[in-house]
C-alpha cells in the first residue's frame, strides 16, 4: 500500500474525479494512479430494460433524470461511497455544452448534495500528467477530435480545432465496409449491433502505414492483410476482409473535399498560433482519448505530419521540421482523468472549488464563456463600482 | 421414421428405463444415461461411445434435414468421455471425445465438435463449423477461448452413478435387440 | 403475470412527483409523507463481499480500494474465481514422498485458470497471489507531490497578500483571454517553470520529455493471420483500467469489487426510512418504513376488455396493511391548478423547515465553531408535478370503505369473517379479513387508438393511526390522521371494436 | 396484478396430508430422500433427483413445469460426492429451470429457463431473472437481482421482498385449484 493513501485517511474525504465522455466515463478518487472504473456512459431503464445513452438526451429534464440515475450508479455500484458532503472534480471539455454543465452541477449539488464541485478543462489538466506547461493537446474520443494548444498553462483558444473525426466516424466507416457493395437494409451486416462493431474495430482493425495508405489512394494497393472471421454469436459469423481491417481508420486521415484530417488539424492549429510558440508546440504534442490507442495511430500521425509540412500548402508558412510526442504515465483513454486526479489531489480543490453554499446563493456556475467570470478581478471591481 | 427400433447396449452401460430411446442406437460400455433423456435416431443410426454421461432432459437427435432427401443414411457418431448435462440439445452429427455440453446448450446439425470442447450453459451454436479442439464457448454472446488442457473425464462420477443408480432405477438390460 | 416484484400496474405518486409501485416507496412516519428512492438521501452503511459475504468497515474498505482481499474476478469473463486444489507428489529429503496440496485459481464459467498466465500454484489456499502494480505509480506520485507543493505555495501567497491577488496559478481555469493578452504584452511568464527560481521545494520534478520516436506498426500485421482468441475484448481491457492488456496472456485476476448495504434517510426530517442490519447475511432491518406496511395496497383483480369510449368494469382489491382499522374514500385527481397550488405549498413548507433549521444552528454557537460536527442543512430538490397523460376516465363510488386491521392469525383461520359491515353489494364484491374487493367502472378515451395503454388516476384518502406521536409524548392517545395519495393505474391495452 | 386462478386436473395431482400438491407426471427419483415440508406445489414434468442426495424443500415452495432440482456433486481426490440440496421456505422455481445449487435460501424467486450452477448459494430474498445462467459456486447475496449469462447483479430488491414473496407463494397456493 503506497504511503500516500494512508496519510489522507481520517482527515478529509477523498474527492471523487469524474470524466464523463460521450462513449465512456472514467471515474475514481483524486490522488490515485488510475480510475476505479471505465464504464459506458449509459443507464439501463429499470422498467423497460432498455439501454439509454446519457448524451442522447432531448431536453434538460430528461438529461437531469438520466444523470441522476447514472451518477447514482457511479457512487453506489462502483465507487461505493456516499456522495453527500464529498468534493467532486469534473473533468470536462472546454467545448462542453452549457446545458450539460449546468444540469450536471444541479444534479451534483441538489440531488447528491456534494460539498463542492471543481470543473477542470480536460486539455489543461492533461498537462499535469507530464509536468510541463506547454503542449499541443489532441483529444480523439468518440464523437469528435478536439485540439487545443496550451502555452505556459494557458489554452490558446483561438487556435482550437474540432472535427467529427473520431471513433464514431471510424465505426460507421467500418460498418459500411463490412456491408460491402450490396449495401442497404437487406445486407446481413447492417444488423450488427454497435457493441459488436466496436469490438471488431478494437480487436481487428489498425491504422495502416503512411506508404501503404498512399498506395491505396493511388489505386495500387499492396496485398491486404489476412481477413478475419469474427464469430458474433453462436448463429452468425462476420467476415472482416483484410481491406476493411486496414482502411477502417483511414477516414481520420483522408483529406476529402474540405481537406481536413486529424493531421491537418495539428498543423492548422500551429499555424494559428503566434510564430514564437510554434516550434515549442510542435515539439510537445500530447495525444489522448481512446481512439489514439489504435495500433499504428501515432506512427501514422507522425509520418503524416512530416509529409504534410513539405507540401506546398504548409511549406510556405511553416518552417517546422521536428514533431515530438509525449508519453504520459497512463493509458491514453484516461490521461485527462489522471490529470484531474493529480490536480484534485492538491489543495487547489479547497481554494478553487465552487462550494455548495456559493452555488445555492448564486444558483449558477462560473463559465469561461460568460463574461461575468471572464474579466480580471480589478475589471470586475470597477464594473461593480 | 426409422424402420425399426434396435437398441444395442454394451455391458457395463447404465441406461435408466425412464429414458426415451427411438430408432437404431448403439450405446458403449460405462456410458450412463439418466432418466428422462431422449435419444432419437430419426434419420439414421446413433452410435454413442464409452464413458459418456447423458443427464436428464438432454436430447440427442439424428434429425432428418429439412428439404432434400438424403442420398445415404446419415450416421450420428459420439465419441467417448462426453458429458451431456441437463436439458442440453444436440443435433451434431459428429462429436469427438471429452466434450462437455452444459445445461441448456444447443448444438446444431451442421456443427461438428472435435475434442475437449465445452459448450457453455445456454449457448446456441447453429452456424455450420468445425469447433477446434479445447475451445470453450460461454456467455450470452457465445464468446470463445482456447483452453490449455481438455476437461478431465468424469470417470469418478460415472463410477459413483453406476453404483447408486441401480438402487433407485429400473435399468434397460444390455444386449437387448429388437422392439421394446 | 410474469413477475411479482416488478408490477408497474398500480403506481403511487410520491411526494416528490415520481411514480413508483408500492414496494418501492417509503412512508416516513415522522413527516407522515410518502418518500421514494429518488427523494431520500442514500448513505453507504457498510461494505461486504458478494462472494465470501465478509463484512468490512468503511475505513478498511477504503484502504483496500473497495475490493475484497481474498476473492478475485476472472479477467476473462468477469465471473468470480474459485480456488481449486491439486495434489502433487513431492520428493522429500528422507527418500519418502509426501503429497502436498497446491492451489490455483480457476473460473467455473469460462475455464480460465491462473496457470494460463503462468502464475505458480500456491501452497496456501488463501493465496498470496502476485499483485500487479501500475508501472507509472512512482512517477505519478512525484507529479502529485510536485503539484501539491505548488498548490500550497499558491495558497500561502494568497494569504500573504490578501489585497492583491497574484495571478500566479498552476493553470488558469478562467480568464483565458485576459491571460493571453498579458502574455503578449511581454509580462513575465507564469506557470510552473517560473517557480523554479523560487525557494526550491522538496519536489523537484523532471518534466516529461517528448520524443520523436513512436511505436511503429509491426510489419507482421500485414502478413500474419490474426488469432482472435488471443486478442482481448474491449470489455476485458476496460475491466482493468490501469493495464488494459491487449493479449489474453496478460489478463491478470482482479480483486473482487465489494457491494454495499445502505441506509436511506428522509431529507426533510432526517430520520431513516430504511436502515439494514450490518450482517450481510441478515435480511432484517433496524429501521424499515416501506410503504407496504403503512399505505393501503391496491391491485387489479379482473378487468373487462377495454374499448375506446365504452364502459368496462374493473374489480380492484384493497388491503389494509396496518394494525389499525382504516377508512378509505376516493376522489378524482386534482386539476392542474390545484396541483400547482399543492406543490407550492409543499415547497413553502420545506423552506420553512430549512429556515427553522438555520435559526437553530445559528443560535448554537458551539455548532458554529465546529461546523464539521453539525449536519449540513439538507437541501432538497423541489417536487415536480406528476407527468402522466391519462387516457381514461374512472367513476369512483361515493362510499367510505372501512377495512379492519391486519391480523396475522386470521391467515390460518378459515372460520370466516367476524366483522360485520354494511356494504353496498353493488360496489363491494367481497371481503376477507383486512381485504376487500371493489367494483369500479372505466371508460377509455373516445379517440384512443387500439393497442394503447389505458391509464386512469384517482386520489385515495385513508385514515392512518400515528403511533409515532404516542412514543414521543406518552400521555397522548394514538393520533388519527387523514392522509391521501395519488394513484395511477395502467389498466391494460385497448382492444378493437 | 392479483394472481388469477390456476386450474389443474384433479386426477393428475396428489395432495398429501401436509398440503403438498404433487403432479403424477413428475419424476421424483429416490422419493424417500425428498422432503417437502408442506403446501409445496410440484408441477408436471418436474424432476427432483433424490436418488443422488437428499433434497429438502421448505414450506410454500413452487416448482414449476419441467424444472429440474438436482443435488450438486463435488470431486475429491478419492471420488465424487453428491451434496444435499436445501431449499428454504417460499421459494419459486420457474418453468424449465435447472437448479444445481447447494443452498437456496427462503423468499427466493428463480425465473424461467435459468441454470443455477453446481454448489451455488442463493441467500434469502433474492431474485434470479428469466434466462439467467449462474456459473458453479456463485453466491447470490440477499436483496439482489441477478440476470444475464454469467449472472451478474443488475439491481436491488425492495426492503419488503420477504413479505412480497410470502404473499406471492401463499396466494399462488390459494389460487392453485382443481378444475371443476
Amino acid at each position: 500500500m503506497p504511503l500516500y493513501e494512508g496519510i489522507g485517511l481520517g482527515t478529509e474525504k477523498q474527492p471523487v474525479v469524474i470524466d464523463i465522455g460521450t462513449a465512456y466515463t472514467k471515474f475514481g478518487f483524486a490522488g490515485e494512479t488510475g480510475p476505479r472504473c471505465i464504464i459506458s456512459t449509459e443507464v439501463m431503464c429499470q422498467e423497460s430494460g432498455r439501454i439509454k445513452k446519457i448524451f442522447s438526451y432531448s431536453n434538460e429534464e430528461e438529461l437531469y433524470s438520466l444523470l441522476v440515475e447514472f451518477i447514482h450508479n457511479l457512487y453506489f455500484r462502483h465507487l461505493l461511497v456516499s456522495p453527500k458532503d464529498r468534493r467532486v472534480v469534473i473533468v470536462e471539455s472546454l467545448l462542453c455544452p452549457s446545458v450539460f454543465r449546468d444540469t450536471l452541477a444541479k444534479v451534483l449539488f441538489r440531488h447528491f448534495e456534494v460539498s463542492s464541485v471543481l470543473f477542470v478543462p480536460s486539455h489543461l489538466v492533461a498537462l499535469c500528467t507530464l509536468g510541463v506547461s506547454t503542449a499541443l493537446v489532441l483529444d480523439v474520443g468518440y464523437q469528435e477530435a478536439v485540439l487545443i494548444p496550451v502555452y505556459e498553462g494557458v489554452p490558446v483558444l483561438h487556435a482550437w480545432q474540432a472535427q467529427p473525426l473520431a471513433s464514431q466516424a471510424v465505426e460507421s466507416n467500418l460498418r459500411r465496409r463490412l456491408a460491402g457493395p450490396e449495401e442497404g437494409e437487406l445486407s446481413p451486416h447492417s444488423r450488427i449491433s454497435e457493441s459488436t462493431i466496436e469490438d471488431i474495430k478494437v480487436r481487428t482493425c489498425f491504422v495502416t502505414s503512411f506508404e501503404r495508405a498512399h498506395k491505396i489512394t493511388a489505386g495500387q494497393p499492396d496485398p491486404p492483410p489476412p481477413s478475419v472471421s469474427y464469430q458474433a454469436d453462436g448463429s452468425s459469423t462476420v467476415d472482416v476482409p483484410g481491406s476493411a481491417r486496414e482502411t477502417a481508420y483511414e477516414i481520420l486521415f483522408e483529406q476529402d473535399g474540405d481537406e481536413m484530417s486529424v493531421s491537418t488539424m495539428v498543423l492548422d492549429a500551429i499555424l494559428k498560433c503566434p510564430v514564437d510558440m510554434r516550434k515549442e508546440l510542435a515539439e510537445n504534442i500530447l495525444l489522448m482519448g481512446g481512439t489514439t490507442m489504435a495500433t499504428g495511430f501515432k506512427a501514422r500521425l507522425m509520418s503524416e505530419l512530416k509529409y504534410l509540412v513539405t507540401t506546398p500548402k504548409y511549406a510556405k508558412h511553416l518552417a517546422i521540421k521536428v514533431f515530438k510526442v509525449h508519453k504520459p504515465p497512463a493509458k491514453e483513454n484516461y490521461v485527462a482523468w489522471l490529470g484531474g486526479s493529480i490536480f484534485g489531489g492538491t489543495d487547489v480543490i479547497v481554494t478553487r472549488s465552487l462550494s455548495k453554499e456559493a452555488y445555492l446563493k448564486e444558483n449558477r456556475i462560473p463559465d469561461w464563456a460568460n463574461l461575468m467570470y471572464n474579466c480580471r478581478e480589478d475589471d470586475n471591481k470597477s464594473a461593480n463600482l | 421414421m426409422a424402420s425399426k427400433d434396435s437398441v444395442k447396449i454394451a455391458p457395463g452401460a447404465m441406461v435408466c428405463n425412464e429414458c426415451e430411446l427411438r430408432g437404431d442406437i448403439t450405446i458403449g460400455s460405462m456410458t450412463v444415461i439418466h432418466p428422462r433423456a431422449s435419444i432419437i435416431a430419426e434419420a439414421g443410426p446413433i452410435i454413442i461411445g464409452e464413458n459418456n454421461l447423458i443427464e436428464e432432459q438432454s436430447v440427442i437427435i439424428n434429425r432428418i434435414p429439412k428439404g432434400e432427401q438424403p442420398t445415404s443414411t446419415p450416421v450420428l457418431i459420439i465419441g467417448a468421455n462426453n458429458v451431456f448435462e441437463v436439458d442440453c440439445h444436440s443435433e451434431a452429427m459428429k462429436i469427438g471425445d471429452n466434450n462437455i455440453l452444459e445445461s441448456k446448450s444447443f448444438v446444431g446439425r451442421e456443427v461438428e465438435l472435435t475434442n475437449g470442447c465445452i459448450v457453455g450453459a445456454g449457448c446456441k451454436l447453429t452456424c455450420p463449423e468445425v469447433v477446434p479442439e479445447n475451445t470453450v464457448i460461454f456467455g450470452q454472446q457465445c464468446t470463445r477461448r482456447q483452453q490449455m488442457d481438455k476437461p478431465p473425464p468424469q470417470t469418478l462420477q460415472l463410477d459413483f452413478l453406476t453404483r447408486v443408480l441401480p438402487n433407485y432405477h429400473h435399468l434397460k438390460k444390455p444386449f437387448v435387440k429388437g422392439k421394446q | 403475470m410474469s413477475h411479482i416484484l416488478q408490477s408497474d400496474v398500480v403506481r403511487y405518486a410520491c411526494t416528490c412527483g415520481s411514480l413508483k409501485p408500492l414496494s418501492r416507496i417509503y412512508f416516513c412516519r415522522h413527516c407522515l409523507k410518502i418518500r421514494c428512492g429518488y427523494c431520500v438521501s442514500h448513505e453507504v452503511d457498510s461494505h461486504y463481499c458478494a462472494n465470501c459475504l465478509e463484512n468490512l468497515p468503511s475505513a478498511e474498505a477504503r484502504l483496500k480500494k473497495q475490493r475484497c482481499a481474498s476473492c478475485f474476478d476472472c479477467p476473462s469473463c468477469l465471473h468470480t474465481l474459485s480456488t481449486k486444489a491439486s495434489t502433487v507428489v513431492v520428493p522429500s529429503s528422507d527418500e519418502k514422498t509426501v503429497t502436498r496440496k497446491l492451489y490455483y485459481l480457476a473460473c467455473g464459467f469460462c475455464r480460465w485458470t491462473s496457470r494460463d498466465i503462468g502464475y505458480p500454484d500456491q501452497t496456501v489456499a488463501s493465496g498470496g497471489w502476485p499483485e500487479k502494480e501500475n508501472p507509472h505509480a512512482s512517477r505519478i506520485y512525484n507529479l502529485l507531490e510536485h503539484f501539491k507543493t505548488l498548490a500550497l505555495r499558491e495558497k500561502q501567497e494568497r494569504e500573504k497578500k490578501k489585497k492583491f491577488i497574484p495571478r500566479r496559478n498552476i493553470y488558469h481555469l478562467s480568464g483565458l483571454s485576459a491571460a493571453m493578452a498579458r502574455k503578449r504584452a511581454g509580462l513575465p511568464s507564469i506557470g510552473p517553470s517560473s517557480l523554479k527560481d523560487d525557494v526550491g521545494g522538496p519536489a523537484e520534478l523532471i518534466p516529461s520529455a517528448a520524443t520523436e520516436e513512436v511505436e511503429q506498426l509491426p510489419e507482421e500485421i500485414f502478413t500474419d493471420t490474426l488469432n482472435l482468441l488471443k486478442v482481448t475484448t474491449l470489455k476485458q481491457r476496460l475491466a482493468q483500467p490501469e493495464f488494459q492488456p491487449q493479449t489474453v496472456d496478460e489478463l491478470y485476476p482482479a480483486h473482487k469489487c465489494l457491494l454495499i448495504k445502505r441506509s436511506q434517510r428522509c431529507r426533510s426530517c432526517e430520520h431513516n426510512v430504511s436502515k439494514p442490519e450490518y450482517n450481510p447475511g441478515s435480511i432484517k432491518f433496524k429501521i424499515q418504513l416501506s410503504a407496504h406496511y403503512h399505505v393501503p395496497e391496491i391491485r387489479i383483480v379482473t378487468c373487462e376488455p377495454l374499448r375506446a369510449g365504452e364502459k368496462s368494469e374493473m374489480i380492484i382489491k384493497i388491503c389494509n396493511p396496518t394494525q389499525y382499522q382504516s377508512s378509505l374514500q376516493f376522489s378524482p385527481l386534482p386539476s392542474p391548478e390545484e396541483e400547482a397550488e399543492e406543490l407550492s405549498k409543499e415547497i413553502e413548507e420545506r423552506k420553512q423547515k430549512v429556515d427553522r433549521k438555520d435559526e437553530k444552528t445559528n443560535r448554537e454557537d458551539v455548532l458554529l465553531l465546529l461546523p464539521s460536527i453539525c449536519r449540513q442543512v439538507s437541501i432538497t430538490e423541489d417536487p415536480r408535478p406528476v407527468n402522466v397523460a391519462l387516457t381514461g376516465d374512472i367513476s369512483l363510488p361515493p362510499v367510505t370503505l372501512v377495512l379492519p386491521p391486519r391480523d396475522d392469525a386470521a391467515e390460518y383461520d378459515d372460520s370466516g369473517d367476524t366483522h360485520n359491515f354494511q356494504d353496498d353489494p353493488k360496489i363491494v364484491v367481497w371481503r376477507k379479513a383486512n381485504k376487500a374487493a371493489m367494483k369500479l367502472v372505466i371508460t377509455p378515451e373516445e379517440d384512443i387508438s387500439e393497442g394503447r395503454d389505458v391509464i386512469v388516476g384517482f386520489v385515495m384518502h385513508y385514515t392512518y393511526i400515528n403511533t409515532m406521536a404516542t412514543q414521543l409524548l406518552e400521555q397522548r392517545e394514538p393520533q388519527k390522521v387523514n392522509l391521501k395519495v395519488k394513484l395511477y393505474i395502467t389498466v391494460g391495452k385497448v382492444v378493437g371494436k | 396484478m392479483e394472481l388469477q386462478d390456476i386450474f389443474y386436473n384433479k386426477v393428475e395431482y396428489v395432495e398429501t396430508a401436509s398440503g403438498n400438491k404433487v403432479s403424477r407426471q413428475t419424476v421424483l427419483c429416490g422419493s424417500q430422500n425428498i422432503v417437502l415440508s408442506g403446501k409445496v406445489i410440484v408441477q408436471s414434468d418436474a424432476i427432483i433427483r433424490g436418488d443422488l442426495a437428499n433434497v429438502r424443500a421448505g414450506r410454500h415452495c413452487i416448482i414449476s413445469k419441467r424444472a429440474v432440482i438436482r443435488p450438486p456433486f463435488k470431486k475429491f481426490s478419492k471420488g465424487v460426492a453428491f451434496f444435499p440440496l436445501h431449499m428454504g421456505d417460499h421459494v419459486f422455481v420457474g418453468e424449465n429451470s435447472v437448479v444445481n445449487a447447494a443452498v437456496v435460501g427462503s423468499y427466493v424467486y428463480i425465473g424461467k429457463n435459468c441454470v443455477i450452477g453446481r454448489r451455488c448459494v442463493l441467500k434469502d430474498c433474492c431474485v434470479i431473472e428469466d434466462n439467467t445462467v449462474l456459473p458453479p459456486e456463485t453466491v447470490v447475496p440477499s436483496f439482489t437481482r441477478y440476470a444475464s449469462s454469467p449472472g451478474v447483479c443488475i439491481g436491488e430488491l425492495p426492503e419488503c421482498t420477504q413479505d412480497l414473496m410470502l404473499e406471492f407463494t401463499r396466494s399462488y397456493y390459494q389460487h392453485f385449484l382443481p378444475a371443476k
